[in-house]
């Protein structure tokens, strides 16, 4: 489809959807709705909107979607889990007792859904060991959120508030971490990798003080290493005075196998839309589930869901609740979603995935290390990789000059959506890092490899060709334009037709 | 097949044969041996305590409507619940388009992979650029309370101040949400919220604005329709002192009352925030929310988003196409040096909204607009009739209006509960958070409501109230 | 995609769906299965059939869906009007309330489905002048079938059941007037048109007699030529003794303006899928709706529903009854489908699409005859055609050598699904009859002209370029293989395994 | 925009503007003009009678659903109600996959451009091959009645006889499609059908089947599991016995019970038909149906079909395709000249049961089968543990069975009202159809009952049949 924006589309008069004519008595009543309305504040002239009829926005909508890739394709977008969404969530999501529910209603008429955030709660506490989730964060990232503003009340509540002003992370956390405690106005201490691929204990030593506040820490990592002194790092950051926040934003590996409580931590995180099967949307509505030992419940957001009996009550939270990091619930109906897929998979399904996820993480490392110019990070690092494990295609680049971005786009021709390549900053060249997952078949990874392996060929015997592509997708690549360009850049319609004079 | 070991449905290679063939490639006896990167003390070997798994979807599937059938919805009560989520209609080519497996199960692409997608995010904040009447909007944010905080942020940054005055009566909710954005660990980083007393007509006081305001003021934040649901008649006036005084102006707007009403643009708001749950988003029990933020195009404020910025570009083929600009002021770009942080955040939804706005159009807008105003003052003026109740505002408002229920000598709780008995779900209950207001609560109308709706609301309020 | 065939997928011991173990309680009681089947009738092999996991499955189908082209594009496939067919319509056909409904429940328990029966039937009444509908049969082909039955039934009753043995019908009638005709063993008398498009008065005096037991005919017929004389043609066939049905597969250009009534019929059918906006499914579910007049509904196939209060009852049907042509109620999920149009368009609604329908068509026409190559059937006959014009390409076939296939295969590749030819017989060469109908916007019918004319122009310009379309789709064209010889046709997989000697 | 009018918006011309433009375009005033071709004599001029139009989604939605909340459905009560249409569960990636709009909407394309919905035709008919066991499969048609009709006729074309002997016990409502099938305007064209009688095991009794058979006999057809739900233990010599007198074997299937039972095709049919509603369609009040017709991929057969006949093919690239063979016996090809008729039938019903099969794989069908009858078999053994209450026959049966409530003085009429009163929706009364079997009925037990469904359904039936 060579489609236009929905902006240019319409004629003056279509309409995709009416709404009921005005009742007599009602008109009868209060008279039109102008007059109801103070003269300042009406609206002047109708916004610029497309006029279009509602066949015409379906199939232009339609159009849109089959111009995406997504997971119609093959996607490994690694430290993102890709997961199968099973189907049945997404009908009985659509059901009026879910839809249709306000979240301020009285709890009576939602002991449905107070019964599954309750559900979801009792499993992730046998999945953490810790004591209490909420599902209140609407990501991942507000999660970590949610533990700077935790860690900012728990200390504030012992009289420490201005002193811990620190949180401490390594250079591999998600960006997330050091960010939202910034936002939550920590100083961020950000610990710098050893050889092992992880930051050393020393490193750790050094860092902590009486101004340490926390530390925010994934374990394993994005490239598939697993920190063996995790126990230790919690023990020397509690005996600071710190808290401990476990991102378990990899915990697809480690299902069933690892524990936060049992490492030591005071919290952790789960990623709903991203382990516990809740579709994406392209980035989200996303659950951050955050759970916590005893001595955070009474910093916990409100509401939360206590069982009585048979009955599930709601707790708005007490005097030293942080309140809200956004409003209501959360994303109660992905809620749902996990609730059923963990029940779905039961304790052997998880187990069986965690496996699987790892199993084939290895495989893959195995095969793509056959590709000439594909190397990992840390190469000499013995032993077996976690769910992940970091690629790099920096020989391939000296070689042909192909970077990862054109393999990543060229990879795309063949119906294999993009793979992350390595969050901020980079510590190998033209980084990448799959991730296989449980839902995608063997003949899947297979047909991910040979792609990989094609298009590596093809950065040899046709380096332009690669560097041009994609050649099979709705779109070529994008200019090297600089889109941070006042003058270019354009988030509306409207900005850009005044850019580029047209308006 | 091995005895009695089913494959699960969601994973291909739980096939028994498929398992031990990668195995046998990697030279492993069982996956177990794997995992020697973990320390065994780390280890939990414990079983999980969990229940047992409903692997056949005819059985989960009875289960969890089994659970959802002690819901009780408002489709199947009359809901005049608002405050912070709506029950507007959504459109059923709203659910089909985000419903659609491109949409829904996908994370991120590639500009040319993910084509489709970008240009019905582009459609969707060109679209809401034309009600707000911006040109800069960013993708959406988790809601409007974190919206609201992120713009408070900004104008901060921008002002090197740190004093923001906000309504007296705003939602508890977004306002717990602004004051975890506005607190820091470093008193010297943390914003100061500084309330601006309601007049009698349930608007700000503009005397008590004027006195607020200061050099330290950073911003000036009210809403439109506000809290209470009036129409913030001075807009202009506030946004001039704001001007005047050197702080931002933030306005906090539904979107679907802008078309009827003046858009944040025109009275001289700096930065535009809402909620885009009333476009065409199911309430999910609060699922459906998302927020805005939306701006003049100038580099001072582009530079300031925390968002996600989707902007039109070109290929090397001269096609449009559509990137993000700024990318390198985003957390994922400067980690702790970038504007507070982004993630994960409602984009599906800002599909659903641009399919609905395209529904609309600018005549959809108007009709509703003037539907919902009629139809809340006619349920007002009904309501007005009932010995002991009042309206608190003699018009003025949107969609949402104030009533206050102490002159029955009953609490609100009591009403609600005696409503809640006969099928109807009765406004949201304002007397714990603003005792001011007395046994008040918050009414919402919108174009679900037929007169019919509100004729039976009257007729069972009067009942109810009677002594 | 390049998909496989799902007989070609899959793994052993994959699993797509999982069934619940046996209670114990079950099993104790009643033992194992085999033991509760007859050893001779037990299954010994299991069916070959692919094992796939439930993810590959639903991808599996995502694609073979992005692969049809169909209302994703523009379709104009005459003589069976295209729709929008809104998706509410669709959101409450997928709730319990319909999709779990079982059709012998006790009629207190489907007073809603019984309300959209009755509440269509009024409608359709109002739209026909009928007395009484009934939405029994499965297309529109089974309600000629009805007809075909109720005439049989009608005449019995009279005591001429083996005299009357004859139905009489045009050449230009669909074919299944003729082909329900013969299988419910009547004689089909095929009328010749002459020059004004319609067969004469003086056929049909010579085609009556005794032996006549109806009349089966459409009108205005597919080249949208209405026959004035209709009135006459019924007192003609009324008057030899036979019955009138009125096959109504072209209401939409007519809708509001006649009625079989009016014309005098005795009955009439109306598709639901045509002109009622439900989805065509690519074949169905669909309905056709049968309407007669009073002195007919004692022949109706049963149940019928009556109203009763504010009750609504079921009315198996009588002794004369025909007894069923389908199970049950027929594709009544359908039946609320296009309920909700009729009330979505109301009475002038309905009058807005006939008039948009046929105005549509003479705006195509009138560019379409513009195109060198492009003519109509009938070409001196004067005045508008009603919603529907037959075209031919044959002068482009004789200057290029292009057919009509080649051109709709080419108008395929601008993503304008296939237009209708014409049924058997053909009376002019390379016909093609598309409809423009009423949910297609100027734009699109431009849009679709302008291929038509790129088509035609590049038959002139290469032409083997057309006659090797398509070459954006999927796959190309057939090759000319005859798929009619047994030795290579195969409608199962197992089928070309054996005939292509790979099993 | 013209006064009050408001375009529909399901016609996007219908804008005021554009209607005039195209009017104009042609030289006409009002579309009025463009009917010159019609009488008046013949126009009809009055108002149309019909209640006014509800042209905006959010009135219509409320209608529609109000009148659906006026349904019970088996959703929401127990449901033991089979014969022709039964309760499976339909799994969601059908339901998913049937929704979309490439499937759900169009009409027809070209082999090209419906490429997908072709090869999913073709893997409908291929896998339904594998499960009756035959190379040759239609397209469906619009029920298993039709599909016997069409049968029968097939059969008779090929014997050139007109007889055809069909069980006693026969699906009341399947029976009376066939009988319009098989009767004629012309009486010498008919085909005249002959009962044969039931044995006490609720099968075809053999000898009377024998003594029925003849050179006029042109079919023999027989259900397995027939109506009461038995499994008919004398197949084999049924269609035996069949060729030796020169007739057709015909045998409708259950297609759901075929991972536990032979395919016809085993034990001698030579034409299989059946239901497809059972393979991932919703009952949807009987619009869930569908029939298929299947036999060995020979010649003599294939030309007798009505159905569409959808090949595989190749393309000029050699490429696999997917083509129609044999259209030209079709009606569409000749008329009344063609097989009986075809039409708009259920192909989209063919789609979701190709998913459904390969949903379940060889596997699930077994699993299913096998549950199916140990749930059946202990749903029959409860049932008949109560005082008066008999179980006809003693085992044999699949997922059906025949439950005779004569000792319990009361009918059938009642005891299902009483159940219904309790949420329970009893089995199928068999009491009109067939005196014969006294106050009988026909319970269906399926995966969805869950042993603790069956025990609910004891105890109430003990309940309601206590006197």
């Amino acid at each position: 489809w060579d489609e236009p924006l929905v902006m240019e589309m319409g004629a003056p008069g279509r309409r995709g959807q009416l709404f009921p004519v005005t009742e007599k008595s009602v008109a009868a009543k209060v008279g039109d709705a102008a007059s109801l309305l103070p003269a300042a504040l009406r609206r002047a002239e109708l916004p610029v909107l497309p006029e279009m009829s509602e066949p015409d926005v379906l199939r232009h909508y339609l159009h849109l979607s089959q111009q995406t890739l997504g997971m119609v394709g093959i996607s490994l977008f690694g430290t993102c889990t890709m997961k199968y969404n099973p189907r049945l969530h997404e009908r009985l999501a659509a059901r009026d007792e879910v839809a249709e529910m306000h979240p301020d209603q009285h709890p009576d008429t939602m002991q449905g859904l107070l019964e599954f955030v309750y559900g979801l709660d009792e499993a992730l506490r046998v999945l953490s060991g810790m004591d209490q989730f909420t599902f209140q964060a609407a990501g991942g990232a507000d999660a970590a959120y949610t533990q700077a503003c935790i860690t900012r009340a728990y200390h504030a509540s012992r009289g420490e508030g201005g002193q811990r002003n620190q949180i401490i992370t390594s250079i591999q956390s998600h960006p997330c971490n050091p960010a939202t405690s910034a936002t939550a106005g920590f100083e961020v201490v950000t610990l710098m990798l050893d050889e092992k691929g992880y930051p050393s204990l020393d490193a750790l030593r050094a860092a902590v003080s009486d101004r340490t506040a926390a530390l925010m820490i994934n374990n394993p990592d994005d490239m598939g290493i697993y920190n063996p002194e995790i126990k230790e790092w919690v023990d020397i950051v509690h005996k600071a005075g710190g808290l401990c926040f476990y991102d378990h934003a990899n915990f697809n590996g480690v299902m069933s196998k690892i524990r936060a409580r049992e490492l030591g931590f005071d919290a952790c995180m789960f990623m709903l839309h991203k382990t516990f099967g809740v579709p994406k949307g392209g980035g989200g509505p996303a659950v951050g589930a955050y759970g916590c030992t005893e001595k955070l419940i009474p910093f916990l957001p409100g509401p939360l869901v206590r069982k009585a009996g048979d009955r599930f009550t709601v707790d708005e939270g007490g005097p030293l609740s942080i309140g809200k990091v956004r409003e209501y619930w959360g994303n109660i109906h992905q809620v749902m979603k996990a609730y059923g897929w963990v029940r779905s998979m039961g304790a052997e399904g998880l187990h069986e995935a965690s496996d699987t996820s790892v199993l084939l993480n290895n495989y893959m490392e195995r095969e793509l290390l056959k590709i000439p110019g594909v190397t990992r990070s840390h190469p000499d690092l013995e032993g077996w990789r976690m769910e992940m494990t970091r690629f790099s295609l920096g020989e391939l680049f000296e070689e042909t000059g192909v970077g990862i971005a054109d393999v990543q786009n060229r990879m795309a021709d063949y119906g294999v959506d993009a793979f992350w390549m390595a969050h901020e900053p980079w510590f190998i060249p033209h980084p990448f890092t799959p991730e296989a997952g449980e839902m995608w078949s063997k003949e899947d990874i297979d047909y991910w490899i040979e792609v990989l392996r094609k298009v590596c060929e093809e950065a040899r015997s046709d380096p332009e060709m690669v560097k041009s592509a994609p050649h099979n997708q709705v779109v070529a690549k994008l200019t090297a334009d600089n889109l941070d360009d006042p003058d270019r850049w354009a988030t509306t319609w409207r900005a850009h037709l005044r850019k580029t004079g047209k308006r | 097949m091995d005895s009695g070991v089913r494959a699960h449905p969601y994973m291909p290679n739980s096939a028994p044969g498929l398992k031990a063939e990668l195995l046998d490639t990697l030279g492993v006896a069982l996956a177990e041996e794997l995992f020697g990167q973990i320390p065994e003390s780390h280890r939990f070997r414990e079983a999980l305590a969990l229940p047992p798994a409903l692997n056949s979807e005819v059985e989960l599937s009875r289960h969890m409507t089994a659970i959802l059938s002690r819901n009780q919805s408002c489709a199947d009560n009359l809901s005049f619940l608002g405050g912070g989520c709506w029950q507007h209609y959504v459109p059923a080519v709203c659910d089909e388009i985000v419903g659609r497996s491109e949409f829904l199960t996908p994370v991120w692409g590639t500009p040319s992979s993910d084509f489709g997608r970008n240009q019905a995010w582009f459609e969707f904040t060109s679209q809401l650029g034309e009600l707000v009447g911006f040109e800069m909007v960013g993708l959406p944010v988790y809601s409007w309370g974190c919206a609201v905080g992120h713009a408070i942020r900004m104008a901060a940054r921008l002002t090197g101040r740190r004093e923001v005055l906000v309504p007296q009566h705003l939602d508890p909710q977004r306002r717990a949400v602004i004051e975890n954005y506005c607190a820091a660990a470093d008193p010297d980083k943390a914003i100061r919220l500084v309330d601006v007393k309601s007049d009698a007509n349930g608007v700000l006081d503009l005397g008590a604005l004027g006195a607020l305001l200061s050099e330290r003021t950073a911003a000036v934040y009210f809403e439109n329709p506000n809290y209470l649901g009036q129409i913030e008649t001075g807009a202009a006036e506030i946004a001039a002192a704001a001007r005047a005084a050197g702080a931002e102006t933030i306005v906090g707007v539904d979107p679907i009352s802008l078309g009827v009403l003046a858009p944040p643009s025109s009275y001289g708001a700096d930065i535009a925030v809402g909620s885009i749950q009333p476009l065409g988003i199911h309430m999910s029990g609060g699922g459906g929310l998302g927020g805005f933020i939306a701006s003049r195009d100038e580099p001072r404020y582009a530079h300031e988003y925390p968002t996600l910025l989707n902007s039109i570009a070109t290929t090397i083929k001269g096609e449009r196409s559509f990137g993000m600009t700024l990318m390198h002021q985003s957390s994922y770009g400067s980690r702790e040096e970038g504007k507070d942080w982004t993630g994960n955040s409602t984009y599906l939804w800002a599909i659903s909204s641009a399919v609905y706005m395209a529904l609309l159009g600018p005549q959809g807008f108007r009709e509703l607009g003037e539907l919902i105003v009629q139809r809340a003052h006619y349920a007002a003026a009904l309501i007005g009739e009932i010995d002991g109740v009042t309206v608190r505002h003699d018009g003025g408002f949107f969609k949402e209006f104030v009533v206050d229920f102490s002159g029955t000598g009953l609490t609100v709780a009591t009403i609600n509960e005696r409503l809640r008995a006969r099928g109807i779900f009765g406004g949201l209950d304002l007397s714990r958070a603003f005792p001011d207001l007395g046994q008040s609560t918050l009414y919402c109308v919108t174009e679900i409501h037929s007169a019919a709706d509100l004729d039976r609301l009257a007729a069972t309020l009067r009942e109810v109230c009677a002594r």
